[in-house]
């Protein structure tokens, strides 16, 4: 932008000359670079202390570790458990994701597109539940796993997981599939192809950037949930989560600093990856629900 | 191969009446477009004998047999939808071959009739594209190739043409027309907005508005006897000229009066009735004297094969008249005309009247005499 | 103040008084991670006796859940050898106690809790038993009446461990602990005038002039007193022990229905001048800038590691600390001494009953290898298995046997803190005994808030200003709710009133006895 | 162009079939809603409507002790400075975090909307990154961070001189709800930027062309033209912004459990405190704990409500974005 309004007639002056675009441009790239520098510290400081010891984070001194050491994150894995947490984590997300998605997609399709006898009392509801803080229904969500039998298990972790964000998803997909042509459904339905067939092979495949925000949205939320695997994999600490057990990792090495910030460091690779990865799909949808 | 009738067709939405009960006979083989404006339900009626539509009452067959109830895709009928509608993550192939994927037709069997649709419609480069590389003249191509490979009895087209710039809409028109030739005895039903498509594509035209049917019959016989007003006014290019007539037969004699007070004769059985004049561009003849009535050109459009004149009447309307290439006329003329070729007459609800015709102009002399 | 007379424990004031470990469990659970350097010879020494019972065969793993802690680092050797020996798989689990709380109850509610286990914290046993949650030893202890014979006198306590004539609960440990020792670094005490010990406790006085002098003298790098400040239990834990030293002779509830009670008049004393007065230490502390800065963002195993890295002096803990320092860091050269008290006081400290009621094990009413949990308890009321106890856990929870705490092998230090916390800890009366209705008054009552700690911890960071006022007001809320709940248990048939509390015979300076 | 009759079938047709014709014939639309409305109901509709009935109870939550007492908790609730005061402070949380968090993300959004500036895309990612990092993981850093003690932030402010003694942040009653709600807006401003680049996109390129051929200042274009252009998109950011900080639940529970005495206790840790961690022998109420979120997601209705209509009525003055 900062050359955008450069006008013609003011960039003759002396000044503006020396202000041209290009120059403008840089210097907005060093403000902002030194900006985002400082919005990043944090994060790099974790990482960079998860390379020192304990006597060296407390010494100060720069990011640069004088001597890097990976004991850390060797403590961090076996203590904190980490292995066997990440893998739960996984299970619980890979899962929560391929549910809510598929659920989100096909709930989303009947709402956006499909005139059925209750979609508006539906929609309503959903609309109502939106703004409804959802931290006090942890009890009758475990009651109703327990009932299940799946009150112990990553199953019911992952099928709460999907709770969550079901509803948002939903209206994102809602939105967008009403949003497309309906030709496409009707000239699948005169090529003779039944709705399922259509939404699978028509619709879904269309929605793809719905999805993949979908996917990186609710993988964050699995990834970062706290108080639903906190309770649930109470009684059995073999099922927690990363986040659960970086928590009590925290709550058991207040002051190994080198080793929470390995543990720490080792929960967010993942993500970042994932995010780095899939970033252009995912602003594009987060912008998409913002347009819509 | 098969005709397509609808008995009494009617559609509502909640109170709204789309459809009042049409009546259509298409024949088998026969090229038959749906023109009107905006609104008029011809897109409704195309996707009520496609099936997309319920039928709220009537019946529409196909091919003799009552569909009304029958999937769309057991109907025999293919559409080519305005948005051309093409599924954009699949390739050409893929897109015109997706129905018979989807209902178990062997591949070798698939390739081969889209391999043919391409052969046909020429697209055979373009088979491995997405449809986002196709230009709007390809895509419609590759929609009207999805119909093709279905080999249905009917064809429906659905405004196919309004999303093309006006050269490609001409070329493409062309190749509808061509196609028609060569998929011996398929029925086409074409909706339109534009009479210009309507009379150059049909066998048959059916005129509709707020869900009627105005008219229906061969374009030339809608050209030269418009039923109404409306079918009237709707055929053509330019638009016909409509001018309000008061009557003023006295006795024996019909005669119309011009909102200027300028009179004329009329003969036959209905004109009495005579509310409305109707003349086309091509009615009008410059004369010198004895017109029936003069006025001041505002407006001359060259086109090369022709000449308008656009003229004011003294009563204020603007009329359009054609002239052969070369004619001398220049704006601010005043100019008479008589009414030289097909004329006609519509009564008060602008029904058409049928053997009217116009005779001399009684002079002012006369009539203060 | 003449005859002692022990009627049982207050189980809700026993089980509010160990919700002092209740949160200090939290870091109990830290305990098991943060003593690493355990001897495994240890292991060896315990010796596992044939069974006291028939054993039927076990269905499925026999588990175990406590609040772990030390208790885990002798599970953890325990039980595997415990395992071997019987041909058994064993489950153990060692949780916070907040994640017992939750975990417990919706474990019985769908049949996975396990098969013994300690009750959440402020969970009286009558509920628990009268919930049907867990069953009787006097079925599954066959000599039941000559194995209790061998615990010291006051371990079982009716309305305490032993409901309506049967016994419940495994009463292991005794709750004979002073959680507010002080504690220090001897390099850091040495910048001071002073040099306090077991046997010579400082004054608030001198303690408030040490913490100023190892700030001053130290330029800097070290601070005189260190807590772990957003942890509840330890402001309450520290300021009731304080104005116990001062003559203040009340338990150091954090919390429950009998929090705070002096049973010489039955009266809460919660706003007396022992507490103004140790209230007014601790701001004075602050305010001469002795307090380690931030300690309102720390726990208290953060605490205490700060005082072994050398960031503070001084520390108001309790015995966990010794064989935690002594297993991390065996060059840390620390002292104790008990807690200090005001010029010319000794006060006592006062704790509930004698049997440990946080510690105490049940087996679960449902519980799939009750013999097996039956053996295990068995085993922890012999000799035996309260040395084997001793020699792991030391002075943290000290085998209620006392010939077991002296048989068992402990540091010098430990043997220290055990032998001060003979001299200074005292047991008060326990109502629950004298009236069995208090238990109905102790399941009703709901804690007000702020409740004690609450309160020290708004008053330490100035959100409230007034030590006397807003100690009263506190008092008046605690009497309030404790009213309501007699007269709501009253309407229940408990048959109680507030008088009950009074036991005009009791000597603070000794323990209540029958 | 047939366009308004394209759009008539979308209305539910209320044709002349009765609605068991109309939702037999819609069998497989609700196939389709079968696994969502599944989850929805059993971990959303469910919930709330068990919460709503234990509202009504004086229950811990366990045992099997209920006992109803109509609205008593409610009546209670409304004498409860505790929750009042978190209801307080919910609100000011969010009235302190939301504009902040759009306006930093504005500001970087206008910066980075720029296509000539090479780097935009990686100090767009920089700005996203706290946002994918867990939040127990920011609570960890952002804790050693501010640590009074030995922590890198108050090394520096000591430092610089800036303080004489080390700022609690955390630990202090003063500071401790704004030091969060900066976390809170570091964490999120690139959820919120990248809704401003999206509403940016909206702004046609001709108008920034047309501007820079009227010789109009950068800043000018910005204020005068693209800003009233955004500004619809505004109210919608805030909304999504809003609901984001009403729960704060997972960062305040990780780093300061809503302490020191209360500083930092919004609603939802208000209510995870009386029905889940009661301090010391406190007993859970979850019936009481079901009560105050009724009443919270009343209140949090009421101002979606708000903001929706303030929506409808900024698109409807800008018919452009209709």
């Amino acid at each position: 932008m900062a050359d955008v309004a450069l006008s013609h007639s003011s960039a003759i002056t002396s000044r503006q000359s020396f202000l041209n675009p290009r120059r403008r441009r840089l210097i907005t790239s060093v403000v902002l670079a030194a900006i985002c520098i400082v919005w990043v510290y944090p994060l790099v400081w974790m990482v960079s202390a998860s390379f020192k010891s304990n006597s060296e984070i407390f010494a100060g001194g720069g990011l640069i570790p004088e001597n890097p050491t990976f004991e850390n994150f060797v403590r961090a894995w076996h203590e904190a458990n980490i292995g066997a947490y990440f893998f739960n984590t996984l299970f619980v997300t890979v899962g929560s994701v391929l549910i809510t998605t598929i659920s989100a997609a096909l709930m989303g399709y009947a709402l956006g597109r499909r005139p059925f006898p209750g979609r508006a009392t539906l929609f309503g509801l959903m609309l109502f539940t939106l703004f409804i803080p959802q931290g006090y229904t942890i009890i009758p969500v475990f009651e109703l796993l327990s009932n299940l039998g799946l009150g112990q298990s990553l199953w019911g972790l992952m099928l709460a997981t999907c709770g969550h964000s079901i509803v948002i998803f939903t209206l994102l997909f809602a939105g967008y599939f009403s949003q497309m042509p309906k030709e496409l459904e009707e000239a699948s339905r005169m090529d003779g192809v039944g709705p399922v067939k259509t939404f699978w092979y028509v619709m879904l495949p269309l929605s793809k950037p719905i999805i993949v925000t979908v996917v990186v949205m609710q993988t964050l939320q699995a990834w970062n949930d706290f108080l639903l695997p906190l309770v649930i994999t109470l009684a059995n600490p073999a099922l927690r989560t990363l986040s659960v057990g970086i928590y009590s990792f925290r709550g058991e090495h207040f002051i190994d600093w080198g080793g929470m910030t390995a543990g720490s460091t080792i929960t967010i690779v993942p993500v970042i990856i994932l995010f780095l990865f899939l970033q252009r799909y995912f602003i594009d949808g987060l912008a998409g629900a913002v347009k819509g | 191969m098969a005709g397509v009738k609808l008995t009494g067709v009617a559609k509502k939405f909640g109170a709204v009446e789309v459809i009042r009960g049409v009546d259509i006979e298409i024949g088998e083989g026969e090229f038959c477009v749906f023109v009107g404006p905006s609104g008029c339900g011809k897109s409704t009626l195309l996707r009520m004998i496609a099936g997309l539509e319920e039928i709220t009452a009537g019946s529409v067959e196909i091919g003799g047999r009552r569909v009304n109830d029958i999937d769309p895709s057991e109907r025999g009928t293919a559409m080519v939808f305005q948005t051309y509608a093409l599924y954009p993550h699949m390739t050409v192939s893929q897109n015109m071959g997706f129905g018979l994927r989807m209902n178990g037709v062997p591949k070798p069997e698939i390739a081969k009739r889209v391999a043919e649709a391409a052969r046909i419609l020429q697209i055979e480069p373009l088979l491995d594209r997405k449809p986002k590389q196709l230009s709007g003249g390809q895509r419609q191509r590759v929609a009207i190739g999805r119909a093709i490979v279905r080999d249905p009895q009917v064809f429906l087209f659905d405004e196919p043409l309004s999303n093309l710039d006006a050269e490609l809409r001409v070329a493409t028109r062309l190749e509808i027309a061509k196609l028609h030739g060569q998929l011996q005895g398929s029925t086409m039903i074409y909706v339109t907005h534009d009479q210009v498509e309507a009379m150059t594509l049909a066998d048959r035209i059916v005129v509709l508005r707020d869900g009627r049917v105005e008219q229906m019959g061969e374009p030339m016989e809608l050209y030269e006897r418009p039923a109404n007003l409306f079918v009237a006014g709707f055929i053509g290019s330019p638009k016909m000229n409509f001018i309000k007539l008061r009557a003023t037969g006295d006795g024996g004699q019909p005669a119309a009066e011009l909102p200027d007070g300028s009179r004329f004769a009329l003969s036959g059985p209905e004109a009495n009735g005579a509310a409305t004049l109707g003349v086309r561009a091509d009615g009008l003849k410059p004369v010198d004297r004895d017109g029936v009535f003069t006025g001041e050109i505002t407006v001359v459009e060259q086109l090369g094969d022709a000449v308008f004149v656009y003229v004011r009447t003294p009563w204020g309307q603007e009329i359009v008249a054609r002239f052969e290439p070369g004619a001398k006329v220049r704006v601010g003329e005043r100019i008479s005309f008589a009414l030289g070729g097909r004329t006609h007459f519509f009564d008060a609800d602008g029904r058409g009247l049928t053997g009217v015709t116009p005779g001399n102009t009684i002079s002012e002399a006369r009539l203060s005499a | 103040m003449s005859t002692r007379q022990i009627d049982g424990l207050s189980r809700r004031a026993f089980l509010a008084s160990s919700s002092a470990f209740a949160l200090a469990a939290l870091a109990g659970r830290s305990l098991a991670q943060e003593v690493k350097n355990i001897d495994p010879s240890i292991a060896e020494k315990i010796t596992i006796a044939d069974p006291s019972l028939d054993l039927p065969p076990a269905d499925g793993p026999f588990r175990w859940l406590d609040s772990g802690g030390q208790k885990g680092v002798f599970y953890r050797q325990f039980f595997p050898k415990y395992a071997e020996t019987r041909g058994i798989e064993v489950v153990y689990d060692g949780l916070p106690w907040n994640e017992i709380a939750t975990v417990l109850p919706l474990g019985i509610r769908n049949g996975s809790a396990p098969d013994a286990f300690n009750l959440p914290n402020g969970m009286p046993p009558a509920v628990a038993v009268a919930e049907g949650w867990v069953q009787p030893l006097d079925d599954l202890i066959p000599d039941l009446d000559a194995w209790k014979a061998g615990f010291p006198a006051g371990s079982f306590v009716e309305g305490v461990n032993v409901i309506e004539g049967k016994t419940y609960g495994l009463p292991y440990t005794s709750e004979r602990r002073c959680s507010s020792l002080l504690l220090f670094s001897r390099k850091a005490m040495e910048l001071t005038e002073f040099d306090p010990g077991p046997g010579a406790p400082l004054t608030w006085d001198q303690f408030r002039t040490a913490a100023a002098q190892i700030t001053k003298n130290s330029g800097g790098s070290m601070f005189g007193l260190i807590m772990g400040g957003n942890q509840g239990n330890r402001w309450s834990a520290n300021l009731v022990q304080l104005a116990n030293r001062g003559g203040a002779a009340c338990a150091s509830s954090v919390a429950g229905c009998l929090s705070c009670v002096d049973y010489r008049t039955g009266e809460i004393v919660v706003d007396k001048d022992e507490f103004v007065e140790a209230m007014e230490l601790l701001l004075a502390i602050r305010d001469d800038g002795s307090m380690f800065p931030g300690i309102m963002s720390l726990n208290a195993p953060q605490a205490r590691a700060f005082v072994e890295q050398g960031g503070a002096g001084m520390i108001l803990q309790g015995p966990w600390n010794v064989p935690i320092w002594e297993a991390n860091n065996p060059d840390f050269d620390f002292g104790l001494a008990p807690t200090p008290a005001p010029e010319g006081k000794d006060g006592k400290t006062i704790v509930d009953a004698l049997p440990s009621a946080a510690n105490t094990m049940y087996v679960n009413a449902a519980a799939k290898n009750p013999a097996y949990a039956a053996d295990v308890f068995h085993y922890m009321g012999t000799l035996d298995g309260q040395v084997a106890w001793g020699n792991v856990v030391g002075p943290s929870d000290p085998p209620i046997f006392p010939k077991a705490a002296e048989e068992a092998e402990m540091s010098e230090r430990s043997k220290a803190v055990i032998a001060l916390q003979e001299k200074q800890v005292r047991v008060s009366p326990v109502v629950y005994a004298r009236s069995p209705g208090f238990t109905k008054v102790a399941q009703l009552y709901e804690e007000p808030t702020p409740n004690l700690a609450n309160v020290v911890q708004g008053l330490y960071t100035g959100q409230l200003s007034g030590v006397k006022e807003s100690l009263s007001k506190l008092k008046d809320a605690m009497n309030a709710a404790l009213d309501k709940a007699i007269t709501d248990a009253n309407a229940e048939g408990a048959n109680v009133r507030r008088e009950d509390l009074v036991y005009s015979d009791w000597d603070p300076s000794v323990d209540y006895a029958s | 162009m047939s366009a308004t009759e394209l759009h008539i079938p979308h209305t539910p047709a209320a044709t002349r079939q009765g609605l068991a014709a109309r939702i037999w014939k819609s069998r497989i639309d609700y196939l389709f809603l079968v696994p969502g409305l599944l989850i929805f109901g059993a971990f959303i509709v469910w919930p709330l409507i068990a919460s709503e009935y234990y509202s009504l109870l004086n229950w811990t939550g366990f045992g099997a002790a209920k006992k109803f007492v109509g609205l008593q908790n409610y009546r209670e609730l409304l004498q409860d400075e505790f929750f009042l005061n978190a209801f307080k402070r919910s609100f000011l949380f969010t009235l302190a975090t939301v504009p902040l968090q759009m306006f930093i993300s504005l500001v970087f959004a206008i910066l980075l909307n720029n296509k000539l500036l090479k780097l935009s895309t990686l100090f767009r990612t920089m700005i996203f990154l706290p946002v994918v990092t867990p939040v127990v993981v920011i609570a960890i850093v952002i804790a050693l961070m501010l640590s009074p003690f030995n922590g890198p932030i108050n090394g520096l402010l000591l430092d610089a001189g800036l303080f004489e003694r080390a700022v609690d942040f955390l630990g202090s009653p003063q500071l401790v709800l704004w030091t969060l709600a900066g976390v809170f807006v570091w964490k999120w401003t690139g959820v919120t930027l990248i809704y401003w680049l999206a509403a940016l996109q909206t702004v046609p390129e001709e108008l920034y062309e047309a501007a820079k051929l009227d010789g109009v200042k950068t800043w000018q274009v910005t204020v005068f033209v693209v800003l009233p252009i955004i500004a619809p998109f505004a109210v919608v950011i805030g909304l999504i912004s809003a609901i984001a900080a009403l729960n704060v639940f997972p960062l305040i529970q990780s780093t300061t459990q809503g302490g020191p005495f209360f500083a930092s206790e919004v609603m939802e840790v208000f209510i995870f405190r009386i029905a889940f961690a009661p301090s010391g022998g406190m007993v859970p109420q979850l019936g009481y704990a079901s009560a105050a979120g009724v009443l919270f997601g009343l209140a949090v209705m009421i101002l979606t409500i708000f903001q929706i209509v303030a929506v409808r009525r900024a698109r409807r003055k800008d018919p452009a974005n209709g």
